[in-house]
């Protein structure tokens, strides 16, 4: 038996190591450094209906050990991923479970995108990012109130092909009113963290750094609230989580797991080390052995138990 | 593309701000193409961001590279410390480089730098060199004291000099230079890698020009074309976005808005 | 002239700087490594108008870059803070403005502490803690609730002899609201951020590591939210703001001066190193040379001509 | 108290995860008293948390002072990699030691030690030895293979080792050993630093000695007594706290709630 596999709705993977959506594009360069078969899965890229050629320059800035982004979803459009992108990971990676990060201004352009992206032949799930601080209407309007983001996830979960995941924002109050609603809108699980806003100031200029003034704050600097946000989502719900924030390590993958994730997804660490996913791969059995945890499925259900 | 530990063979202090670290590897035996760059990780964890620095020098037969570069922050702060031994994290070589392809021996090309801009310059000079093309260099810096590699380019071709303050060679920025003493000078090849000003000053008057470079530079995350941190839009259409660690770092005149 | 003396209601400071809240006692220890003379001010623990035990051990946990603390409040209690506690710093450091720190379960708490402390020779401004993470009932809720920080902050301000200063936690969809409630209450400025809620589990245990499970996040990892957050209060407020979160150096400190603060208070840098608050002031001078800052006063006024 | 960048002299592994550090300044010539503390900067700066650790020995004429530590943690294992000539920021010394004043010559010690507690017992024993005290030490491994410092203690009076697999000594934890050898034994004074569950053992069975000492572990943030992290309450009186940082980190037996 294989000791690292886990089973998600749409989502039956070898391990519980993928991508986090933005942090690996759609994998054709990350796939020089290494097979990307050995991936759980694959989170691509935001899409959204429209092309987006996203915000100025400068996009990144480093903070202590964590960064700050606002790419602003730029993306060529879910018609060319659907023709492009999608299709080289097909063909290439055929076995790769896609997950697919749907991003809008409205809903009718989330619903549009779901709509499509979900007959995609890879595309096993759907990631509703209603979480992206980095666009004036990137969907956190609908992060954030919770009649919002239930209305937007049964549209979406209308129209899906395969099941749809939302993505939640750390940038509230009380995690669990949202959480709350997206489930009962019929939400198949959970994806968290998405990035918390920040600003950095370049004191030559005095002015914010980044192009558009803010951006999300990733990396380790977060995981100590994404472990906190899981596990308060995980005390609430039974539905399973794709939990990510600052995963470098293995024992990083085991601490979101035991926060209450299904899975995790590795994001900034790419930056890092663009071998991050297949070192962590690698390294959980031994650090498995350490913490005498057997299997990932029985370290899951463990943390089921115990939250309730 | 390679991911490789990298091991400090020396580093030398060339200004009161500009380092030459010497690497070895296997990296160095690829052969990467003068323009490309490599991405270092700061030993210190805290820093998340690999640090983007073109190649200045390649002895493949050493496998050595090496790289140039001044003090500007804390992660070249922090590289400036290591020592002979070290180990760094580097991937590379990354992004395209100077095209050179089309120079046939006895051809001229002017090569247009300023400050930290030459490392990747050095690097083409002696490919240029090597494939038998007369190289001619105008380089800016602000002032005398902070030039370095003068003997090294000087060895290649003519080097004019330009300084901002007068304290050695011309006195002015580098398009006054361009400007005084290059006006109606004919190029087969003209190359640039330096500050923002530079680089506008070099696309605005060889923008007609079939064959001529800027090397750019932009805050990077990922460096292998797949996070889109890096972008610059093109000239002629601003919704077209080219990516500077994969599509450049360099491009021809008049490609990109910069 | 002093370039580096700020004034701020009650608060006339010959440098910007003061150790935050709980990051420093009352200064007793850290009084053997420097004289507590050379700080601006000092921002004491907080007091309660009970005793406190605080919460279980382990209070701390270490995080990249940052660190979690769930200390409950513990403290001796308002009555011991003023005959003993605070008589030290007079006798000692009788030019030493104090800010007193107030925290408390219930509104009649808090104005009681106020009343009593506000009355001390040495306080000179009241910081307000609405925003604890960290104990039951110690203030979050008037921290996330506009309605309860507006009647607590205009209760506290009516039986206060000195400024309020109100600190604002930064676990809120929007601080904005809570900063303009506050505002109309009659406080005198702002403190903030306070700390992030965050986690960290055992992975030897797979629990949570801190006695009381979730504790508050600070240091650098955090200071990218700071400059955001006391920016965005910046921005809609002309109140004065001693900011705080994730400062260690000089050029931190500007940062947060020039995101909006007025002054700024040192947390967890102390822990890394007891001698950070002289160190930075110290360093102060050179470092807005080179960014040529003239004085503290005329960065304030620049930024907040900029910020409208 | 002092704050100092003291220079690493030499740093010996002694067992597959124990080390000996020596430090060099002038901390060393304070005199601490045995079973006080350092708190040690980690030299990586996304660490902030200084780590503690009780001052093995001291040679003041050399103004040198020792640590024994394992690996447990990140922090450890970064610190086991510092080579000699490396500074390490250090405050120290710190805390409350054990107290010896009311110890004659030619009185009897007894010292419990367990794993990596025994670097401060290892200074108090030399103290004691130094003031004419006989020392008997008990001390408790896992297995043979983790004892360290055996010929060291030897030297200072008789040692009785307890290992939990039997593989050296008595077989069995460091009570049963007490238990089964010191079950009538009188002794002048009693000193223990170890595991909780070696501390709680020691503090019942001296909780009615006059002059019986534990040393305690427990997370600090500020390590000089002004965050309330390290607290521990007291025996008789839950709603009152002590700060093993300030308070201890030694208490007499009975008087806090192990
Ligand atoms: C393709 C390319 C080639 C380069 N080649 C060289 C070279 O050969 N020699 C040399 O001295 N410098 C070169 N640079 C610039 C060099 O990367 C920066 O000076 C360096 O990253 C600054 O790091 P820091 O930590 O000292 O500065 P900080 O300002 O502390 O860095 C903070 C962040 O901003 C980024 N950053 C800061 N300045 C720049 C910049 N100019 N370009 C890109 N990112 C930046 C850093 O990488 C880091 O992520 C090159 C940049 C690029 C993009
Ligand atoms: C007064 C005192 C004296 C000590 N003396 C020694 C000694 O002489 N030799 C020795 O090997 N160890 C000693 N310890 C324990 C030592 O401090 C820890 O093993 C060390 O801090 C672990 O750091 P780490 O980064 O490797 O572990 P990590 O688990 O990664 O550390 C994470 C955080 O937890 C803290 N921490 C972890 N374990 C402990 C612990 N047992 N006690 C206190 N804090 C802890 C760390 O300081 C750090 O803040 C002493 C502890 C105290 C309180
Ligand atoms: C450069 C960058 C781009 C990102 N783009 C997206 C995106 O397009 N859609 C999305 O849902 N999240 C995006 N994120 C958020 C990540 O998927 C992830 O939720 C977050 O970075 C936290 O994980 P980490 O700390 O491992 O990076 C992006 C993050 C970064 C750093
Ligand atoms: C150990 C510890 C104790 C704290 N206690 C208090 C407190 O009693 N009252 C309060 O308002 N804030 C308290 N804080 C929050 C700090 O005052 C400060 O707002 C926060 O730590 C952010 O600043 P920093 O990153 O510089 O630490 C405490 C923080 C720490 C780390
Ligand atoms: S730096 Fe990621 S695409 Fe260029
Ligand atoms: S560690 Fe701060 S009081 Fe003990």
């Amino acid at each position: 038996m294989n000791r690292l596999a886990v089973t998600l709705p749409g989502l039956k993977l070898k391990n519980p190591i993928m991508p986090a959506s933005g942090c690996f594009g759609f994998g054709q360069h990350y796939a020089e450094f290494y097979d990307l078969n050995r991936l759980g899965a694959i989170i691509v890229k935001a899409a959204t209906l429209k092309p987006r050629i996203g915000n100025p320059t400068p996009r990144v800035a480093e903070t202590t050990s964590g960064m700050l982004n606002a790419i602003g979803l730029q993306n060529p459009g879910v018609t060319a991923i659907m023709t492009e992108k999608l299709p080289w990971l097909a063909e290439h990676y055929p076995d790769l479970p896609v997950i697919a990060n749907v991003a809008g201004s409205t809903e009718s352009d989330y619903v549009e995108v779901c709509r499509q992206i979900s007959t995609a032949v890879n595309v096993h799930a759907i990631e509703l990012n209603i979480s992206c601080p980095n666009v004036a209407h990137g969907g956190l309007e609908f992060g954030t109130d919770p009649q919002s983001a239930y209305a937007l996830t049964k549209a979406c979960k209308a129209v899906s092909q395969v099941p749809v995941y939302v993505k939640l924002s750390p940038n509230v109050t009380d995690i669990r009113v949202i959480a709350r609603a997206v489930e009962a809108a019929g939400a198949d699980g959970f994806t968290l963290i998405n990035t918390l806003v920040g600003m950095q100031i370049d004191l030559k200029t005095r002015q914010p750094l980044l192009g558009n003034r803010t951006g999300g704050l990733s990396g380790p600097a977060i995981k100590p609230v994404a472990v906190r946000l899981i596990n308060q989502v995980h005390q609430i719900s039974q539905l399973p989580i794709i939990g990510m924030g600052g995963v470098m390590t293995a024992e990083d993958t085991l601490e979101l797991m035991m926060a209450g994730a299904s899975a995790v997804a590795v994001g900034t660490a790419n930056f890092d080390n663009p071998q991050a996913c297949p070192d962590i791969i690698n390294a959980l059995p031994s650090v498995m052995d350490h913490y005498h945890i057997a299997d990932l499925p029985s370290l899951i259900n463990e943390m089921a138990v115990t939250a309730v | 593309m390679l991911q490789e530990n990298l091991t400090v063979v020396s580093q030398r202090q060339l200004t009161a701000d500009v380092f030459e670290l010497t690497l070895q590897g296997k990296m160095a035996t690829t052969d990467p193409v003068a323009g490309q760059f490599v991405d270092v990780k700061i030993p210190d964890s805290s820093h998340l961001l690999r640090r983007p620095f073109g190649i200045a020098q390649v002895d493949a037969a050493k496998s050595q590279l090496r790289l140039l570069y001044r003090t500007v922050g804390q992660g070249t702060a922090a590289l400036s410390q290591v020592t002979a031994g070290t180990r760094l994290d580097t991937i590379g070589p990354l992004g395209h480089g100077f095209p050179t392809d089309f120079l046939q021996a006895g051809q001229h090309a002017l090569i247009i730098g300023g400050g930290t801009g030459i490392p990747p310059l050095y690097a083409l000079s002696r490919q240029l060199v090597a494939q038998g093309v007369e190289v001619t260099h105008a380089i800016g810096f602000g002032r005398q004291q902070q030039i370095f590699y003068e003997q090294e380019f000087r060895e290649l071709g003519a080097v004019h000099y330009a300084t901002d303050d007068g304290s050695y060679g011309f006195h002015g920025h580098i398009g006054l230079l361009l400007d005084a003493q290059f006006a109606d000078a004919e190029f087969d090849a003209v190359y640039a890698c330096g500050p923002r000003g530079l680089l506008m000053a070099v696309n605005n008057r060889y923008r007609e020009h079939p064959h001529a470079y800027v090397s750019l530079e932009s805050r990077m995350a990922c460096g292998v074309g797949e996070c889109y941190a890096c972008v610059v839009p093109a000239q002629a259409d601003p919704t077209k976005m080219y990516k500077v660690c994969d599509d450049g770092p360099v491009f021809a005149t008049g490609e990109v808005a910069i």
